[in-house]
C-alpha cells in the first residue's frame, strides 16, 4: 500500500514546506534551510517514485479512494515520474541559487513559500490523471508565477506582469472552455475513461473543436508560435532564479499537457498534425529570429526558450514513436539545460553587473575555470555533439525526412545555427572580448565582493545542472531508453487507461 | 461610517455572523453551505467591524495576524488529508467517527477538511482586505 | 432558455474579449472577471440546465430523485469561481501597484519590450 | 583504441589542473602524446597493407545504434598518420613558438582536444560518431582560431569560421540521418552494400547536397571559402595544422570515405568537378595578389583543397590515386611552410612579403627547407610533388569528358601554384638582407627542425616512392575505390606528354614570376571583383538578414498586450471557425430546450443590458458596478436552476470583487480613452465572431448525448458512502477534494501575492537581479 502513496508524496512534500515556510513567515534564515533541506529530500522522493515505474510498472493512485472514473485519480507513468524527478532537480538547484541571489526584502514576503507552491503545483500537473484537476494544478503554478513575475516590482517588472497575468489567465480561461465542452460532450473528466468515451461520440467534429480549444489553451502557456508574445515580454524581467524556475519548468509543463492530452485522448488526425507541424516549424523561426537581434542576454535567452520549444513542438506533430522519443528526450534536456542557462545568466549578471552583452567582456581571462564551466550549458544547448541537445536532433531530424516533412526539417536546422550563431557571438562578446571600461554600480553586490561561501551557493547549482547535462550527453544511452519507453506509452497507452480503470476498486470505507 | 449605531450594530453583528458562519460551516455536508461560505461571511463579520472600529482595533480583536490564518488552515486541510495515508489508504479517504455527536452529527476527516477550508478562506480574505484598505 | 443563455454566454465571451482589446487597465480586468463569468456559466449550461431540483438529498431518502441537477458541474463551477476570485482579486491589485509605479493604467504607456538596465 | 582516440580528450581534461607546470618549460613533454599515437598508428601498418581493416567496437548508445566502431583501413590510417605524424611537429614546435604565453595550457589543452577529434572522426565507421567528432573539431578550431581573442579580428574570424563550419555540420547532420534512414544501417562500412539502394533513391540528390555543403565548408570550396583566409588570424601552429593536414582534410576525407557508397554518379561527379575546378583555380588566382605570407598559403590551401575537390570528381582510379598522393604532398609541403612563416613571424615581426628578403643569411636551415617545400609545392623532380603533380596530370589526360580542358585549367593552377610557391618559399630568403634584419637569428631548433624534417621527407618520398607506397598509398586507394588495379608510384616515367606539361608548369610560373613582380599589388579590376565575392554576398545576407529579423520581431513583439490578445484570439477564431464549419453539422434539438418564465426573462434582459453597458460606458466606476450587476444576474440564474451553493458563493465572490475594485479605483485619476471607431469596430467584430462560436459550440454540445455515469454515482452514493447530503458540498471534500485542498492553496498564494504586491517596496539597493 505503500507504494501508491508514493506517487503523492512528491506533491504533499512540497506542500508541507510550503506550508512550514509559511509558519517561519519573516525568519529567512530558517527559511533557507528548511527550502535548501526540503529540496534535496524531493529530490530523494522523486528519484524513488522514478525508479518505480522506471521498468515500465503504472502507479495509480485513487484518491479518496473513489473508483475511477469518479475520484481523481493520480497515475505515475514514466513519463510523469521522469518530469517530476526533473522537476525537482531544477528546482533544488534554483532554491540553492536563489539563497544568495535574492534580496532580503524579497524573501521577506514569501520567496520561499511560494516557490515550493510553484513546485507542488507542478509535480500536482505531472502526477494528476484528471483533467479538471490539472486545471486546477496550472491555476497553482500560474499564481505562484505571477507573485514571482511582480515579486518587489519595479516598472519593467510590471510591465511584464501585465502581459504575463492577460494571457496566462487567457490561456486558462481557454482551456477551461475546452473542459467544460469535453465535459458536455462525454461526462466524464478522468483522462483515461475519456480516452475511451471520445470515441464514442457520434458528432466527432465537435471533438476536433475541443482539440482546437486545448491546444490553443496549452499552447499559449508553452509559448508557441503565434501565441507565445507574452514570453519574451516578461521573463527577463525578474530576478534570475525567478526566471531559471521559469525557462526550466513552466513552458514545459504546457508541453507535458500537449503531449499527454494530444496522445491519450485526442489523437491527432492528419489536419491537426500538420498544424502543428506548421505551428511548430514557425515557433523556431519566429523565436530564432527574435534571439537574433537581441543584446540584452537574458532577452536573447528569452526568446532561445521559445525557439526551442518549436522542436518539442515538431515532435508531436509528426507523431511517430522516434518522433515523439526526440521530443520527449528534447523536453528533457530542455529541463535542465534552460534552468541552467538562466542562472548562469545571472551568474553572468553578477560577475559583470551588466545584462547588455555589449557592455560585458573579459570573463574569459577574469574566470578560466568559471567560463569552462558555463560552456558546458552554452554548448549544450547549441547541440553539439556529444552533450545532451544534440542526441534528440538525430531523431527529429530523420523523422522529418521518413514523414516528408521537409519545411519543419528547415526550421530545425534554422534554429540549430540560430542558437549556434547567437550563443557563439554571447561567447564571444561576454566571455572573450576585453572588458573596456568596466563601471561599477554601487547598488550591485559583485561576484568578487562575495565570501567564498556564497559564491560556492552560486556555483554549485551550476555545476551540479551541468553535470547532469554531461551525463545526458554521454550517457544518452540511458535517456533515450528513457524516452522510448515514454515516447511507446504515449503511442499506445493502453498500459495506461487499464492501469487506470483496470484497478476499479469499491470503496473500502471502514 | 463611525457613525454610532453603526458602531453598536457592528459589535453586535460581529458574534452573531461568526455564530452563523460556523453554522453554515457545520450543515454544509447537508445543506447548502461550507466551508467556502462559511469562511467569507466570517470575513464578512470581521470587515464590518473593521469599518466601524478602524481597523487597529480589529486587528487588536483578533491578536493574529489574518496571514497567520492561511497556514493553519492548510495544515488542517493537508492534516484531514492525509490522516488516511496513515492507516494504508489513499489520500483523503473518508474516515468516520462511528457515533454521531448531537448537533454536528457525523464527524469525519471531511469536517476537519472544510473547517481547513474555512480559517483559509477568512485568513485570504481578510489578508486582502484589510492590506488594501491600508495601502489606500 | 437554453438558446438564449448560450446567447448570453456568448456575450460573456464577446464583452469579455472586447474589454481587453480596450486600452484601460481597469477595462482589462473587467474583461477578465467577464471572461471567468462567461466561462463558467458554460460550465453550467452544458451540464444541463434542470429547474428546482437542487442535488440535496430529500431528509428522508439517502439517494437523490429521478431527476435533480446534475451536481459535478456546480462542483466544478464553485472550484473555479473560487480561483478566479484569487485571480481577479492579485489583477485588481495589480492594476493599483501598476498605477502607483508608471502612474497611468492606460495600456499604451506601458509596451516598451526594452529593458532599461540603467536602475 | 578507444584510449588512443579519447587520450586528447583525457590530457585536454588535465590541462586545466596542470596549467602552471604546462605554461614552464616542461611544455614540449606534451609531445609525447601525438609522438606516441603516431607510433601507435604505425604498428597498423603490416595489417592493413595485407588488405585486412581492423574494425574494434565499443558500445556507446546501442539503442540508436550509435557506437564508437572504429575502422582502420588504408584511408583511415593514412589520415591518422598525417594527424599524428603531423602533430608531434606541431606540438614541438609550439612549445617553443609560443613560449611564455599567459594561456599556453589552454592552448594545448584546446590542441588536444582537436586531435582528439580528428582522430576520432577519421577513424569512425559510425556516422553519427564521425559527425560527432566533426562537430567537435569545429568546436576546438572555434577556440583555436580565436585563441587571441581580445582582438576583435580574431573573434570575428573565429565566428565566421564556427558559422560556416557550423552550418555545414547541420545540413551535414540531414544528410546523415537521410542516409541511416534509406540504408538502414549507420555503418560506413555496411553501407557499401546498399549504394544502390542509396543511389536509386529519389532522394538522392539531397543527400549528396547536403553532403556537398558539409564538406564544402569544412574544406573552402566556393563559395563557403572564405573563413579560411579569415582564420589566419590564429597563432602560427594551429594554422599549421588545421590548414595543412587536418581540419581543412577532413571534408576531403568526407567525400573520400563516401565515394563507394555514394560516388560514381553523374552528379556526384560533375558536381565535385565544377566546384573543385572553379575553386583551384579561383584560389589559385588570388593566391598571386597577395602581400601577407599567411594569405598567400590560405589561398594556396585553397586551391589545393579545389585540386583534391576535382580529382575526387573526376573519380577515375587514376585520379584517385593521384588525389591520394597529392593529400600527403600537400600535408608535406603546406606543414612545412606554415611552420616557415611562424618562424619568420616571430623573428621579424612581420609577414609583409614587401619587406622580406635575404634571411637565408641568418636562417639558414629555415632556407633550406623553404626550398625543399617550395620544390615539393611546385612540382619539380625530385620531390614528390612531382610525383604528385605526374599523377594529376595522367588522370586529367584520362578524362573521358574534355580532357583538353581539365587539364588545361590544371595546368593553369599549377602554374599560379607555382608563383606562390615561390613567393613563399623562396623570396624571404632570397635577396638581400635589409638592415633592420641583421639581428635576426635562428630560432630555437624546436622551430627550425619540424620544418626541415618534412622538407626532407617530401624529398626523400620523392626519391623513394616506393616507401610507402604499398604500406600507405595502396590500401587507402582500395578504401576509396576497392577496384582500382595495381600501380607503380615512381619518379622518372620517361618522356611523355605528361612530362611535357610538368616542364611546362614549371617554365611558366618561373616566367610568371619573372614578369610579374609581387611590388606591383593587386590591380583594381582584382579588387572590383572582391565586392562580387562570396564574402561579401554572405556579409550583405547576413546584414539583411539581421534587418529582416529585426523587422520580423518588432513586428510581432511590438509590446502591445491588446495586440497579442488580438492574435491569439483570431487564431483561435479562425481554426474554431474553420473546424466547425466544415466538420460540424449544425441542428438545434428544440423539443430539448425548456421553456422560459418570465423572471428569468428579466434577469436575462437585465444580465444583457449591463453586458453592453459596460462594454459601452466611459467610465472605469460604471463598468466595474454593471460587472457587479451582471455577476448578481448570474448569481439569480443559479437560483433559478437548483444551485444554491453556487448562488451563495457568486454572491459572495461578486460583493467582495466590486467592494475590492472600488477600494482600488478610488484613488486612480480620471482617464478616458477614445480609440479610434475603425479599432472599435475590428475588435467588436473579432469580439463577437468569437463569441458567437462559443454560442454554437454550446449548443451543438447540448445536442449530444451524454453519459451521466458520474453523476449517478455520486447521487447515489453521496449518503451512503460519504455520508453527506448536500451532493455539491460532498464532491467538494470528498469526491474531488483534492481540487478543493489546491483551491485554497491558490487563494493562499493570491494573498500572499496580494500582500506583497501592496506592502513590498524596495529601496534601490534591493533592485538589483
Amino acid at each position: 500500500m505503500m507504494t501508491i502513496n508514493l506517487i503523492i508524496l512528491p506533491v504533499l512534500l512540497q506542500f508541507s514546506l510550503a506550508i512550514l515556510l509559511l509558519f517561519f513567515w519573516r525568519r529567512i534564515f530558517t527559511q533557507k534551510i528548511i527550502s535548501i533541506a526540503g529540496s534535496i529530500l524531493s529530490i530523494v522522493v522523486s528519484a524513488s517514485l522514478f525508479s518505480a515505474v522506471y521498468d515500465g510498472e503504472i502507479l495509480t493512485m485513487q484518491a479518496g479512494n473513489w473508483g475511477p472514473p469518479f475520484g481523481i485519480t493520480f497515475v505515475a507513468d514514466t513519463f510523469s515520474a521522469t518530469m517530476v524527478l526533473l522537476a525537482s532537480i531544477s528546482a533544488a538547484a534554483v532554491t540553492v541559487f536563489s539563497s544568495v541571489t535574492i534580496k532580503r526584502a524579497r524573501m521577506k514576503f514569501g520567496y520561499f513559500p511560494s516557490f515550493h507552491f510553484l513546485v507542488m503545483g507542478l509535480n500536482g500537473a505531472f502526477l494528476t490523471g484528471d483533467i479538471f484537476n490539472l486545471y486546477v494544478w496550472f491555476e497553482v503554478i500560474i499564481i505562484s508565477s505571477f507573485v514571482f513575475i511582480t515579486l518587489g516590482g519595479k516598472k519593467v517588472q510590471i510591465e511584464g506582469a501585465v502581459k504575463y497575468f492577460t494571457l496566462n489567465f487567457l490561456a486558462s480561461m481557454i482551456f477551461l472552455t475546452a473542459i467544460a465542452v469535453l465535459y458536455g460532450l462525454a461526462g466524464s473528466l478522468n483522462m483515461a475513461d475519456l480516452a475511451g468515451k471520445i470515441k464514442t461520440i457520434q458528432n466527432q467534429g465537435l471533438v476536433q473543436v475541443t482539440a482546437i480549444l486545448f491546444l490553443v489553451g496549452f499552447g499559449i502557456k508553452s509559448a508557441m508560435f503565434p501565441l507565445y508574445f507574452w514570453l519574451p515580454d516578461s521573463y527577463h524581467t525578474p530576478q534570475a532564479a525567478i526566471s531559471s524556475i521559469f525557462a526550466g519548468l513552466l513552458t514545459k509543463v504546457g508541453i507535458y499537457a500537449l503531449l499527454r492530452v494530444f496522445s491519450l485522448i485526442f489523437i491527432p488526425d492528419a489536419f491537426m498534425k500538420s498544424l502543428i507541424v506548421i505551428l511548430a516549424a514557425m515557433t523556431l523561426i519566429s523565436g530564432g529570429l527574435g534571439a537574433v537581434v537581441q543584446t540584452n542576454m537574458r532577452k536573447m535567452f528569452s526568446y532561445l526558450i521559445v525557439c526551442h520549444i518549436g522542436y518539442m513542438i515538431g515532435g508531436l506533430g509528426m507523431f511517430t514513436v522516434a518522433a515523439l522519443s526526440g521530443a520527449v528526450f528534447y523536453l528533457i534536456h530542455d529541463i535542465i539545460i534552460k534552468t541552467n542557462l538562466f542562472l548562469v545568466g545571472g551568474l553572468v549578471y553578477k560577475i559583470s553587473g551588466e545584462l547588455n552583452m555589449k557592455r560585458m567582456g573579459g570573463i574569459y581571462a577574469n574566470y578560466p575555470l568559471l567560463s569552462l564551466l558555463i560552456a558546458v550549458p552554452l554548448f549544450s544547448l547549441i547541440g553539439v555533439p556529444p552533450l545532451s541537445g544534440f542526441w534528440p536532433k538525430i531523431n527529429l531530424f530523420s523523422e522529418s525526412f521518413t514523414t516528408a516533412n521537409y519545411f519543419l526539417l528547415g526550421s530545425f536546422i534554422f534554429g540549430s545555427i540560430i542558437t549556434l550563431s547567437v550563443l557563439a557571438r554571447f561567447w564571444s562578446e561576454a566571455f572573450w572580448k576585453k572588458w573596456e571600461h568596466p563601471v561599477r554600480k554601487p547598488h550591485i553586490r559583485y561576484y568578487d565582493q562575495m565570501p567564498q561561501s556564497e559564491r560556492a551557493m552560486l556555483i554549485i547549482p551550476i555545476l551540479f545542472l551541468s553535470f547532469i547535462s554531461l551525463y545526458m550527453g554521454l550517457g544518452a544511452e540511458n535517456i533515450f531508453r528513457l524516452s522510448n519507453q515514454i515516447a511507446s506509452e504515449l503511442i499506445d497507452t493502453s498500459a495506461y487507461i487499464n492501469a487506470v480503470l483496470g484497478s476499479v476498486t469499491t470503496n473500502v470505507t471502514p | 461610517m463611525k457613525h454610532l449605531t453603526f458602531r453598536t450594530a457592528a459589535s453586535f453583528l460581529l458574534p452573531l455572523l461568526l455564530l452563523f458562519s460556523v453554522f453554515i460551516l457545520l450543515r454544509g455536508h447537508y445543506l447548502p453551505g461550507g466551508g467556502f461560505v462559511g469562511g467569507i461571511i466570517a470575513s464578512i463579520a470581521f470587515v464590518l467591524h473593521a469599518f466601524a472600529f478602524g481597523l487597529g482595533q480589529t486587528r487588536k480583536l483578533l491578536r493574529i495576524r489574518p496571514m497567520g490564518l492561511m497556514p493553519v488552515g492548510l495544515a488542517l486541510a493537508v492534516f484531514a488529508a492525509v490522516l488516511p495515508l496513515f492507516q494504508g489508504l489513499p489520500l483523503l479517504t473518508g474516515l468516520w467517527l462511528s457515533k454521531p455527536i448531537p448537533v454536528i452529527g457525523l464527524v469525519g476527516n471531511a469536517l476537519l477538511f472544510d473547517l481547513g477550508v474555512y480559517i483559509v478562506v477568512l485568513g485570504v480574505a481578510l489578508t486582502i482586505i484589510f492590506s488594501i484598505s491600508e495601502a489606500v | 432558455m437554453e438558446i438564449i443563455l448560450a446567447v448570453i454566454v456568448g456575450l460573456l465571451y464577446a464583452s469579455g474579449i472586447y474589454l481587453m482589446l480596450r486600452r484601460s487597465l481597469v477595462k482589462l480586468v473587467v474583461g477578465l472577471v467577464l471572461l471567468g463569468n462567461g466561462v463558467n456559466l458554460l460550465i453550467f449550461l452544458l451540464g444541463g440546465l434542470v429547474r428546482g431540483k437542487p442535488p440535496l438529498i430529500p431528509d428522508t431518502a439517502t439517494y437523490l430523485g429521478q431527476v435533480y441537477a446534475d451536481p459535478v458541474p456546480q462542483a466544478l463551477i464553485l472550484t473555479a469561481i473560487v480561483i478566479s476570485f484569487g485571480l481577479q482579486s492579485f489583477a485588481i491589485v495589480l492594476i493599483k501597484r501598476t498605477y502607483v509605479v508608471v502612474n497611468t493604467d492606460d495600456m499604451d504607456q506601458i509596451h516598451s519590450t526594452e529593458e532599461d538596465d540603467d536602475y | 583504441m578507444l584510449l588512443a582516440v579519447l587520450s586528447g580528450f583525457i590530457v585536454a581534461s588535465f590541462v586545466p589542473f596542470l596549467g602552471k607546470l604546462l605554461r614552464g618549460k616542461w611544455s614540449f613533454l606534451l609531445t609525447a602524446l601525438p609522438l606516441c599515437l603516431f607510433l601507435y598508428f604505425l604498428n597498423f601498418i603490416p595489417q592493413v597493407s595485407a588488405n585486412k581493416a581492423a574494425l574494434i567496437s565499443y558500445e556507446w548508445v546501442p539503442s540508436m545504434g550509435i557506437n564508437f566502431n572504429f575502422l582502420v583501413d588504408g584511408l583511415s590510417l593514412l589520415f591518422a598518420l598525417m594527424i599524428t605524424g603531423i602533430g608531434t611537429l606541431v606540438f614541438l614546435y609550439t612549445s617553443a613558438y609560443m613560449k611564455g604565453d599567459r594561456y599556453l595550457d589552454r592552448f594545448y589543452g584546446y590542441l588536444c582536444i582537436f586531435m582528439g577529434a580528428m582522430l576520432g572522426m577519421v577513424l569512425s565507421d559510425n556516422i553519427f560518431t564521425l559527425f560527432i567528432f566533426w562537430e567537435l573539431t569545429s568546436i576546438s578550431s572555434f577556440f583555436l582560431i580565436g585563441y587571441n581573442n581580445e582582438n576583435s579580428d580574431s573573434r570575428k574570424s573565429a565566428l565566421v569560421s564556427l558559422a560556416i563550419t557550423g552550418l555545414g555540420g547541420f545540413f551535414l547532420l540531414g544528410a546523415f540521418a537521410l542516409i541511416g534512414n534509406i540504408s538502414g544501417t549507420y555503418s560506413i562500412n555496411e553501407m557499401i552494400g546498399s549504394a544502390d539502394a542509396l543511389k536509386g533513391n529519389g532522394l538522392y540528390p539531397v543527400i549528396i547536397a547536403f553532403l556537398f555543403i558539409g564538406a564544402f565548408s569544412k574544406s573552402a570550396q566556393y563559395p563557403l571559402h572564405f573563413w579560411l583566409p579569415g582564420a589566419m588570424k590564429a597563432p602560427t601552429p594551429v594554422s599549421t595544422y588545421l590548414h595543412s593536414a587536418t581540419m581543412v582534410k577532413a571534408g576531403i576525407y568526407l567525400l573520400a570515405r563516401f565515394t563507394p557508397v555514394l560516388g560514381n554518379v553523374p552528379a556526384w561527379n560533375n558536381t565535385l568537378m565544377i566546384f573543385g575546378g572553379f575553386t583551384m583555380f579561383y584560389a589559385a588566382f588570388h593566391s598571386i595578389f597577395k602581400r601577407d605570407l599567411k594569405e598567400v598559403l590560405a589561398y594556396s590551401t585553397i586551391s589545393a583543397l579545389g585540386m583534391l575537390v576535382f580529382l575526387i570528381g573526376l573519380g577515375t582510379p587514376d585520379a584517385l590515386l593521384a588525389a591520394t598522393v597529392f593529400i600527403i604532398v600537400h600535408a608535406l609541403y603546406k606543414a612545412s611552410l606554415f611552420l616557415i612563416t611562424g618562424i619568420i613571424d616571430h623573428e621579424t615581426g612581420t609577414r609583409d612579403l614587401a619587406k622580406l628578403s635575404g634571411l637565408r643569411k641568418v636562417m639558414m636551415p629555415v632556407a633550406v627547407a623553404g626550398a625543399l617545400a617550395m620544390l615539393s609545392n611546385s612540382g619539380i623532380p625530385p620531390s614528390f610533388g612531382f610525383v604528385g603533380k605526374d599523377l594529376i596530370y595522367a588522370s586529367t589526360l584520362g578524362s573521358e569528358l574534355g580532357a583538353a580542358l581539365v587539364t588545361g585549367v590544371a595546368v593553369i593552377t599549377n602554374i599560379l601554384l607555382l608563383y606562390s610557391s615561390i613567393l613563399a618559399g623562396i623570396r624571404p630568403f632570397a635577396g638581400p638582407l635589409p638592415d633592420a634584419y641583421k639581428t635576426v637569428h635562428l630560432p630555437d631548433w624546436r622551430m627550425w627542425v619540424p620544418p626541415l624534417l618534412l622538407g626532407v621527407g617530401s624529398l626523400l618520398l620523392g626519391v623513394f616512392p616506393g616507401l610507402i607506397e604499398g604500406g600507405i598509398v595502396g590500401p587507402a586507394l582500395l578504401s576509396i575505390d576497392p577496384t582500382a588495379p595495381a600501380f607503380h608510384l615512381q619518379l622518372w616515367h620517361g618522356f611523355n606528354v605528361v612530362l611535357a606539361l610538368s616542364a611546362a608548369t614549371i617554365g611558366g610560373g618561373l616566367l610568371l614570376y619573372l614578369l610579374f613582380k609581387p611590388s606591383v599589388g593587386q590591380p583594381a579590376w582584382v579588387a572590383g571583383l572582391s565586392a562580387s565575392s562570396p564574402k561579401n554576398i554572405a556579409g550583405y545576407l547576413s546584414r539583411k538578414f539581421r534587418e529582416l529579423a529585426h523587422l520580423w520581431t518588432s513586428l510581432s513583439q511590438n509590446g502591445y498586450l491588446r495586440i497579442y490578445v488580438l492574435v491569439i484570439i483570431s487564431f483561435l477564431t479562425v481554426l474554431l471557425a474553420y473546424k466547425s464549419f466544415t466538420e460540424v453539422k449544425f441542428y438545434v434539438e428544440l423539443s430539448k430546450v425548456s421553456p422560459l418564465t418570465s423572471a428569468e426573462m428579466v434577469v436575462m434582459f437585465i444580465l444583457a443590458a449591463a453586458v453592453i453597458y459596460v462594454v459601452y460606458t466611459p467610465s472605469r466606476l460604471a463598468a466595474v458596478a454593471a460587472m457587479g450587476v451582471i455577476g448578481y444576474c448570474i448569481c439569480l440564474i443559479f437560483v433559478f436552476y437548483s444551485a444554491p451553493d453556487l448562488a451563495m458563493t457568486q454572491f459572495a465572490i461578486d460583493t467582495l470583487t466590486v467592494i475590492l475594485f472600488v477600494l482600488v479605483l478610488y484613488r486612480l485619476p480620471k482617464y478616458i480613452h477614445y480609440s479610434n471607431w475603425l479599432i472599435r469596430i475590428r475588435d467588436g467584430v473579432i469580439s463577437l465572431f468569437f463569441g458567437t462560436l462559443i454560442t454554437i459550440l454550446g449548443l451543438e454540445v447540448l445536442n449530444e448525448p451524454t453519459s451521466k455515469e458520474t453523476t449517478h454515482f455520486f447521487a447515489e452514493n453521496s449518503y451512503a458512502l460519504a455520508k453527506g447530503k448536500n451532493v455539491v458540498n460532498v464532491i467538494l471534500v470528498d469526491f474531488r477534494g483534492v481540487d478543493t485542498m489546491i483551491e485554497i492553496t491558490v487563494l493562499t498564494i493570491a494573498a500572499m501575492g496580494v500582500f506583497a504586491l501592496l506592502k513590498l517596496q524596495l529601496n534601490k539597493y534591493d533592485q538589483e537581479l
